[in-house]
């Protein structure tokens, strides 16, 4: 378990500062679509067992340039040579023999085709002109045994494996190709926080094969663990490339963003509303085939962070709340009513709504217009006398700061990731609703628009909503949650205070901890072995300093640097112990934490 | 490009809204297909043009474009309705043999066809919807039910007769007016429901129904009921082919072969449209040009004096040159893919029923 | 872009699609000037031989009980069938291939078949009776066919063929079985069975729609023929023969359509032809839509045309009210009848023809009210020859169809 | 071990959509053996037997061509138009003559495969829907029969039409054909590289697409072969005629088709399912068929059961589907770490890595 040491900072393997030759070299690269121009004359250097990170807020143009080099789009003007030799990639196959892989951004398998299947995909090993299916899975045991991941069988169908493993399998895929470059779009964007640890393992056995890495994320702990070289894009131009030990990441996100970004989360507002510290949301008890016990309260004028690793059910608990999967036992009460939510339609005429996670699945209808998404819960739920509440809509996605092209006729699918999420804000904030329940709000979109919802938050609360707010990426949920109530295999494990310490909260989403409370690391923390492994676990957010056994060079991570918890890192591997008695040790604790 | 039908019957308010609609997909090609048939028939046959046999066009059009934009309702929310040929076949037998000539019977049996419209179209929408069969197996299904039922009710061909005001709607009309002669009440009635489609699609209803259409899981999670929403559409595609049951047998009155191929002949002239199959875009004035294109090409064929038996052809041949062109159009800008991960165990939640 | 590239396309295509149209108008107006030389009857559908022998038939006297029409026989040679005598009727199986109840003329004739076996089943004379029912697909009548055969339970085999060529190799198989085979209706290209039942043919009935066409109308009226399906023998024939007779006379066809039998688009049709001139006459090949076609005529204003329609009621009774020049060709509906006496015959080691041909006369002006008071109380799409005014289901089982 | 294990569980996924469908195959021809009994018959008298296998085979051959399609995403509703056609095109190539077997049976078969591509080129180079794609190429061939061939054409020597007769104890040779095709398509679906890429592009045409298949080939491939085994299904219609028949389409096939292959638990959308569930879908509706014949039940009736049971059964399947996704456990204890331990033995369960959301 110990045996692969993740490629933090502490193992850098550092590039050396001028290889002769650049495996890959990028020149001018441009790229226009329907006369808007993407890529201004861009240019990218890799060299073989270099983690290259490509950063830049959603529509900088990341995206683009990677898929130039993969193939799937041509550049306008510009070279790419590869190993000194120009090349012109008009296919992914193309780019994928000359030893270029890509990990795209989207979900790339086929969910009713098995793992071998999937990694074969388009060059399907044949003995005699017919396939040879067992060659097939042999091959794909292997690779999954050299990265240690033999508990991916290779004939299970993707649709049966989690989202983790299916990202896991979209890596092998790529790795098929016996890539000399490997490019990844946002690899963690669907891990938890502690899986994000096979990525780092996975990319720690590239660069000792002399691979170079394109990492494309928003996460910055990631970007500076990884990484030895930085490019920063800012609207299809190339600010920059630095080496990451030059630069700290309130510097990088200054250059992204092209401002300084003086705080992250902002301050709490004054509160205004008449509801602000009447109780909204209580939940009693609540219960169903994967939840139990859950409970807690939710006042006017708070934000309530639930928190919890991947599958603790946080999820379950805003579906549940949200009539999606029912409670089967236990009470809900929104503004002191007893409510059933059997359907969305119950919620959000008690006054409740869910942002859901999943953006473009749950939340868009792409091919409408903005307006038309943004009037839709009105529509459906609240069909008549809901004219005032729509005249209201270009005001609320103004004041979101949606800009569009296409003004609100615009279709949605063509607006960015962040401005998708603000209409479906929008949609949600146009019912008035008095709880709030917003799961990943932040997720994939870029550092202005996460600005943009944080400030929203604090507005509604100040207003007099209740929020619910899910995260995976601690530091957002501790910086802007006024209390934390902390899940773990269905159960509530403990409640904490607002700027709890990320240790404190995966502690008690891991069950590894003594005092739910605590602050410090406790015996069981899985931090204690941090230092074993050569600091790889970078620290906590700062202000805990003392904790950051940061590589050489580093500076203390910004609080906006949204990476995965340390915690979560850790506990990849050790929580192997913890983990299967949690489930036992979790009732007591619940008791113990409830209000 | 003077015929009249090139300015279609955008209804005022909102107009770049709707021109805005028009420029994208296959509506313009629509309607520059029926321009130019329309073109040439004037060439063959000016006379086509002066009222009385423009008037006898669209009272032969209206029914298929009131099919038409009840199949647009159960195609934009992303279904199929195979039933509508049948359908039509089973109620002009019923009216027959229920009104037997009976003057009298007319209003009660227009009331028990509207009643068996309603009931179809829940049985489709609701086997759909809530048992999750493929609307196009169920409307198959309902399809060879409602043909075979109806003719073994009635011992395999239609009996009795219809009533003389039975007829009136897809008969008559009103009468000696200057240019026109007459003014069809066919024509009125689908205008009617051609507005009463875009005032629908306009309403908190046709909303939900296009958001349906174009992500179920968005649209439950809004809090539409999915499963609502898509039954009421095909409730109204029953119902709307009820409706054109009462012309067409108004029309032509009963032959035993009433209605065959409709369904096929509709979901053509709403594809013809620009109306994409799977749901989600398009727009019912779309849906109406798609059935005037298809009828007047039907028209085409026999002022040209073309041999019957090459129509089915030449018809062929245009409905795939016209599809194949508006999907060029619509292809300069590729919509965003929406790629689902498909172990979401929220996936398709409520009652959705896309596959 | 290849957008300009598909609309060039499409404008080429269209253009080749006009021209081809524009060639073909005057070759119609032509058709119609000239007279016969170009409306001949296409070769592969019309047999000078048998066109000549069934015009030839209808002036024959049948053999056989007067009042009986479905025993009657034109020119019958008679053939012995003691070989298929059966020891007992009242046990012996009847078994009947339908190729389908898909129109009401063959709704119709089934109902009086249906009933005629119960007459034969309380009179002793066959015992139980069998349906298969193809449903017009003719493979499927090939299966329900070669059951029959292979179940060994039958001891008569009736056969309704969809298709006369198609149908053939069942038919012999069914015959090679030895069991006594009776054909009726459309007939198969062998000789194999005991007895082929059929009125006189197709031609016949072309003929004489087309006679009355020409006898009634000035010349160089215009007609307009409707036509239901292309492919089907039966209907062909009847189009061969108008098309032989129109040839020779003076008046000018001013299209031929197909229709598939549907109200809508004859009215359709009929409209948009009156747009465009005057149609004096409509022969039809069925009757089915001759109301619609009728009214087409009303709601344009113009006069009632002469047709020639089928013995059909909603077309008679129209023809009675608005007094129409008119006639109704019958094929006759009562041969439904026949093959199961011809069964019960052949069991009963009888004489039968081997080939059975059954009068088939059209009903003239002066029979209508004869005819339409015989059915009075019958419903629409009933055929007035269907013969079965002595079966005791009489009327309940064709008015409750 | 490993090996046993590898192909117990290959054969459990393959039989994870087929083998519902043979179970209600099974259940089906129980229930109506019994009830066939009851009415004092016997269902599997040897004409019965034929009988079934008879019916099967023609539907056979149309459902495997469309089930190729239907697992591209694709659909094709032309098939009925194309086998007419092929009935035609062989039997006026014969002409009667015993010689021109193959060459007749050749110029069927290429016509049909033409058609076939120009179905798959429309699809994926024009971007045409399939629907509309098919509907109009069967309304062009169908212009083209009703202008050249008004009924019966041309001469199947006796030789041929021993295809459509000739059987060897009760498996009639066309069943056996059919059945040699369906083994073939599982072959060609699941030990071709073709093969392979049907079911990815029916699965998503775009991952496909990244993954250097050819999204064209497949599906033109796929519209190949479904127009080939039409044309096949017209050869037996032309050898059980003995002469080609232009009016064959109007007889319904392409839905019967397309119901045969989701009653044999293909994914009307794509990348799903297989031949050999579409055998026992033909298999089934063949039963009904034989069923309602042995019971003499009204044609229109049998209509209405049709309807019914189509409906019916896909119902049950859809609700199959349901449940089990529902029973899936979602939430394994705790999160577990992703890596299983180092000595995981010889085939660990695949643990998910965090849970699943």
């Amino acid at each position: 378990m110990t045996a692969s040491p993740p490629p933090g900072p502490a193992s850098p393997a550092p590039p050396p500062p001028a290889p002769a030759e650049p495996l890959l070299r990028m020149r001018g690269i441009t790229k226009s679509f329907l006369g808007v121009r993407v890529l201004h004359g861009i240019d990218l250097d890799l060299y073989p067992g270099e983690v290259h990170a490509l950063v830049g807020e959603n529509g900088a143009g990341k995206s683009t340039l990677m898929k130039v080099l993969a193939g799937v789009h041509r550049a306008d003007s510009g070279t790419v040579e590869l190993a000194g030799s120009r090349v012109s990639f008009e296919h992914p196959v193309q780019a994928q023999r000359a030893g270029v892989a890509t990990v795209f951004q989207e979900f790339n398998l086929l969910p009713e085709r098995t793992v071998a299947e999937n990694v074969f995909l388009g060059r399907e090993p044949r003995r005699r002109g017919l396939v040879d299916g067992r060659a097939m899975e042999r091959a794909t045991a292997a690779l999954l045994a050299d990265l240690d991941l033999e508990g991916i069988a290779p004939w299970t169908r993707v649709r049966s494996l989690s989202v983790a493993e299916q990202q896991i399998v979209e890596i092998v895929k790529a790795l098929s190709h016996d890539a000399r470059i490997i490019s990844m779009d946002e690899p963690t964007a669907a891990l938890a926080d502690h899986e994000v640890e096979v990525l780092y393992r996975i990319i720690g056995r590239l660069r000792e094969r002399g691979v170079a890495v394109l990492y494309v994320s928003h996460r910055m702990k990631e970007i500076f663990d990884l990484a030895a070289t930085i490019t920063v894009l800012k609207d299809g131009d190339l600010v920059e490339t630095v080496p990451a030990e030059g630069i700290g990441p309130a510097e990088l996100v200054r250059r992204m963003v092209g401002r300084p970004v003086s705080s992250v989360f902002p301050e709490r507002l004054e509160p205004r509303g008449d509801r602000v510290g009447e109780v909204r949301l209580s939940v009693r008890g609540g219960g169903n085939s994967q939840l139990d016990g859950i409970g807690f309260e939710v006042r006017g004028g708070e934000i309530l962070g639930l928190g919890g690793l991947q599958g603790s059910g946080r999820t379950e608990v805003a579906h549940a709340l949200f009539g999606i999967a029912r409670f089967t036992r236990g009470e809900v009460a929104v503004d002191g009513r007893r409510i059933d939510p059997r359907s969305p339609r119950r919620a959000v005429r008690a006054g409740l709504v869910l942002v859901t996670e999943d953006r473009k699945a749950q939340g868009l209808a792409l091919n409408q217009s903005v307006t038309a998404n943004g009037r839709l819960v009105l529509d459906a739920v609240l069909p008549f006398g809901s004219a005032r509440r729509v005249r209201r809509l270009p005001g609320i996605l103004s004041s979101l700061e949606l800009v569009t092209r296409g003004g609100n006729d615009q279709e949605v699918r063509y607006l960015s990731g962040g401005n998708q999420q603000k209409v479906v804000l929008a949609k949600w904030l146009a019912t008035e609703p008095g709880v709030i329940v917003l799961d990943e709000p932040t997720r994939g979109i870029d550092v202005g628009a996460k600005q943009a919802v944080y400030r929203l938050m604090r507005e509604l609360a100040a207003s007099g909503a209740a929020i619910v707010l899910i995260s995976s990426e601690l530091p957002e949920l501790i910086g802007m949650a006024d209390r934390l109530v902390v899940l773990a295999d269905g159960r509530i494990a403990g409640e904490l205070p607002g700027g709890s310490t990320e240790e404190a909260v995966m502690a008690m989403a891991t069950g590894s901890h003594g005092d739910p409370r605590a602050d410090a690391p406790a015996a069981g923390d899985p931090r204690a072995a941090a230092p074993l492994s050569g600091g790889a676990a970078a620290g906590p957010r700062s202000g805990d300093g003392a904790g950051r056994a940061a590589g050489p060079g580093r500076r203390p991570e910004n609080d906006l640097g949204s990476g995965p918890p340390p915690g979560a890192v850790r506990h990849t591997d050790s929580g192997s112990g913890p983990g299967p008695d949690s489930g036992g040790g979790s009732p007591a604790r619940h008791e113990e934490a409830a209000p | 490009m003077t015929s009249p039908t090139t300015a279609p019957p955008a209804p005022r308010g909102r107009v770049p809204g709707a021109l805005a609609a028009l420029g994208r997909g296959g509506a313009p090609t629509v309607a520059l297909l029926l321009a130019l048939i329309f073109a040439v028939i004037a060439t063959q046959n000016p006379s086509f043009f002066e009222g009385p046999p423009l008037m006898a066009f669209a009272k032969k059009a209206a029914p298929l474009v009131i099919l038409a934009i009840g199949q647009y309702l159960v195609i934009v929310s992303g279904e199929f309705d195979l039933s509508v040929g049948s359908l039509v076949g089973a109620q002009v037998v019923i009216a027959a043999r229920l009104i037997d000539g009976e003057e009298a019977m007319t209003l009660p049996v227009i009331g028990v066809m509207l009643a068996f419209g309603l009931l179809v179209g829940l049985v489709n929408g609701l086997v759909t919807t809530l048992l999750r069969v493929p609307s196009i197996i169920t409307t198959l299904g309902t399809m060879l039910i409602l043909f075979g039922a109806v003719r073994y009710w009635t011992g395999g061909a239609p009996t009795g007769a219809l009533s003389e005001a039975f007829r009136v709607p897809g008969r008559g009309g009103v009468e000696d007016l200057p240019f026109l002669g007459q003014l069809p009440w066919a024509l009125v009635i689908a205008a009617v429901i051609a507005v009463a489609g875009v005032l629908l699609m306009r309403s908190p209803y046709g909303r939900s129904l296009i958001a349906t259409g174009d992500n179920d899981v968005a649209a439950a999670f809004s809090g539409v009921r999915v499963w609502r929403v898509r039954t009421l559409a095909f409730v109204g595609s029953s119902l709307l082919a009820t409706v054109a049951a009462v012309l067409i047998g108004g029309y032509a009155g009963v032959t035993a072969q009433v209605g065959q191929g409709l369904e096929f002949t509709a979901i053509t002239a709403v594809v013809l449209g620009g109306v994409v199959l799977g749901g989600g875009r398009g727009t019912v004035v779309a849906a109406v040009l798609g059935a005037v294109t298809v009828e007047a090409l039907f028209t085409l064929f026999n002022q040209l004096y073309l041999p019957s038996t090459i129509q089915p052809t030449v018809q062929g041949v245009i409905i795939i040159a016209a599809v194949a062109y508006a999907a060029r159009r619509g292809d300069l800008r590729l919509p965003e893919r929406l790629r689902r991960r498909p172990d979401h165990p929220t996936e398709r939640p409520l009652g959705t029923s896309r596959r | 872009m290849r957008v300009p590239r598909v609309l060039l396309a499409g404008a080429a295509g269209l253009t080749l699609m006009l021209t081809a149209c524009t060639t073909d108008a005057p070759e119609d107006g032509a058709a119609g000037e000239e007279g016969g030389s170009e409306l001949a009857p296409s070769e592969e559908w019309f047999d000078q031989a048998e066109y000549d022998a069934q015009l030839a038939q209808r002036e024959i006297t049948p053999e056989g009980p007067e009042d009986e029409p479905w025993m009657q026989a034109i020119e019958p040679e008679w053939i012995d069938t003691s070989e298929f005598a059966h020891d007992s009727p009242e046990d012996a199986t009847l078994c009947f291939s339908n190729a389908s109840v898909s129109n009401p003329w063959r709704v119709t004739g089934f109902i009086t078949m249906e009933q005629q076996v119960e007459a034969l089943q309380e009179e002793g004379a066959i015992g139980d009776f069998r349906v298969s029912d193809a449903a017009d697909d003719d493979n499927q009548q090939i299966s329900d066919i070669q059951a029959f055969v292979d179940s060994g339970d039958c001891d008569a085999i009736i056969i309704s063929p969809s298709t006369t060529a198609t149908l053939t190799p069942a038919v012999e198989t069914a015959c090679e079985s030895g069991v006594p085979v009776v054909v009726f209706d459309r007939g198969v290209n062998s000789d194999c069975m005991v007895t082929f039942i059929h009125p006189i043919g197709g031609y016949a009935y072309g003929a004489d729609a087309a006679e009355f066409l020409v006898d009634n109308l000035e010349p160089g009226s215009n007609v307009l023929a409707l036509r239901i399906l292309p492919g089907v023998d039966v209907l062909e024939h009847r189009w061969a023969a108008a098309q032989e007779i129109f040839g020779a006379s003076e008046l000018n066809v001013v299209a031929d359509e197909f229709t598939e039998g549907d109200g809508a688009r004859i009215k359709d049709l009929v409209s948009q032809h009156l747009q465009r001139g005057e149609i004096d006459g409509i022969w039809m090949d069925a009757g089915d839509g001759a109301v619609a076609g009728l009214e087409a005529f009303e709601d344009a204003g113009q006069p009632y045309p002469v047709i020639a329609g089928e013995d059909e009621l909603s077309f008679m009774r129209k023809w009675d009210e608005e007094g129409l020049t008119a006639i109704a060709p019958v094929y006759s509906n009562f041969q439904w009848r026949t093959p199961v006496l011809a069964a019960s015959m052949i069991l009963a080691g009888e004489e039968v023809p081997s080939e059975w041909i059954l009068p088939q006369a059209p009903i003239t002006q002066d029979e209508l009210p004869e005819y339409l008071e015989r059915n009075a109380d019958m419903p629409s799409l009933h055929y007035a020859k269907f013969g079965g005014e002595d079966l005791p289901g009489f009327p309940e089982a064709w008015t409750d169809r | 071990m490993t090996r046993a294990t590898t192909s117990v569980r290959g054969l459990w996924s393959r039989l994870g959509t087929t083998g519902p469908v043979y179970l209600a195959l099974v259940l089906l021809l129980a229930a109506s053996a019994v009830y066939v009994a009851t009415r004092g018959g016997n269902l599997f008298t040897t004409a019965n037997t034929v009988d079934l296998f008879t019916r099967s085979s023609l539907l056979g051959f149309l459902a495997i061509g469309q089930t190729l399609v239907i697992l591209c995403r694709s659909l094709d509703l032309s098939v009925g138009y194309v086998a007419a056609l092929s009935t035609v095109v062989a039997a006026t190539t014969m002409a009667g003559d015993p010689s021109r077997i193959l060459l007749g049976v050749g110029a069927a078969l290429g016509l049909a495969a033409l058609i076939g591509l120009a179905n798959g080129l429309v699809v994926t180079r024009l971007r045409v829907n399939p629907f509309i794609t098919t509907l109009g190429m069967g309304l062009i061939i169908k212009g083209y029969l009703d202008t050249n061939f008004q009924g019966p054409a041309g001469a199947i020597p006796a030789a041929f039409q021993t295809f459509g007769y000739t059987r060897i104890g009760v498996l009639p040779v066309s069943t056996l054909v059919m059945l040699g095709l369906a083994a073939a398509a599982v072959l060609f679906l699941h030990r071709t590289r073709t093969g392979y890429h049907m079911y990815a592009v029916g699965g998503d045409a775009e991952v496909a697409r990244l993954s250097g298949v050819r999204a064209g080939i497949p599906t033109v491939t796929a519209h190949v072969l479904c127009s080939v085994t039409a044309g096949v299904a017209g050869l037996l219609l032309a050898a059980r005629f003995g002469t080609g028949s232009a009016t064959v389409y109007g007889n319904g096939y392409e839905l019967e088709a397309i119901a045969a292959v989701v009653l044999g638990g293909t994914y009307l959308l794509g990348g799903r399912g297989g031949v050999a569930g579409t055998i026992a879908g033909v298999f089934i509706l063949a039963t009904l068929d034989t069923v309602f014949n042995v019971l003499g039940v009204d044609p229109f009736v049998k209509d209405v059961m049709r309807g019914v049971i189509v409906i019916a059964a896909v119902a049950v399947y859809a609700r199959g589907r349901h449940s089990r996704a529902a029973v899936r456990v979602r939430f394994p204890s705790g999160g577990a770490p992703p890596p299983p331990a180092p000595d995981p033995g010889p085939r660990p369960e695949p643990e998910p890595l965090g849970g699943r959301r």
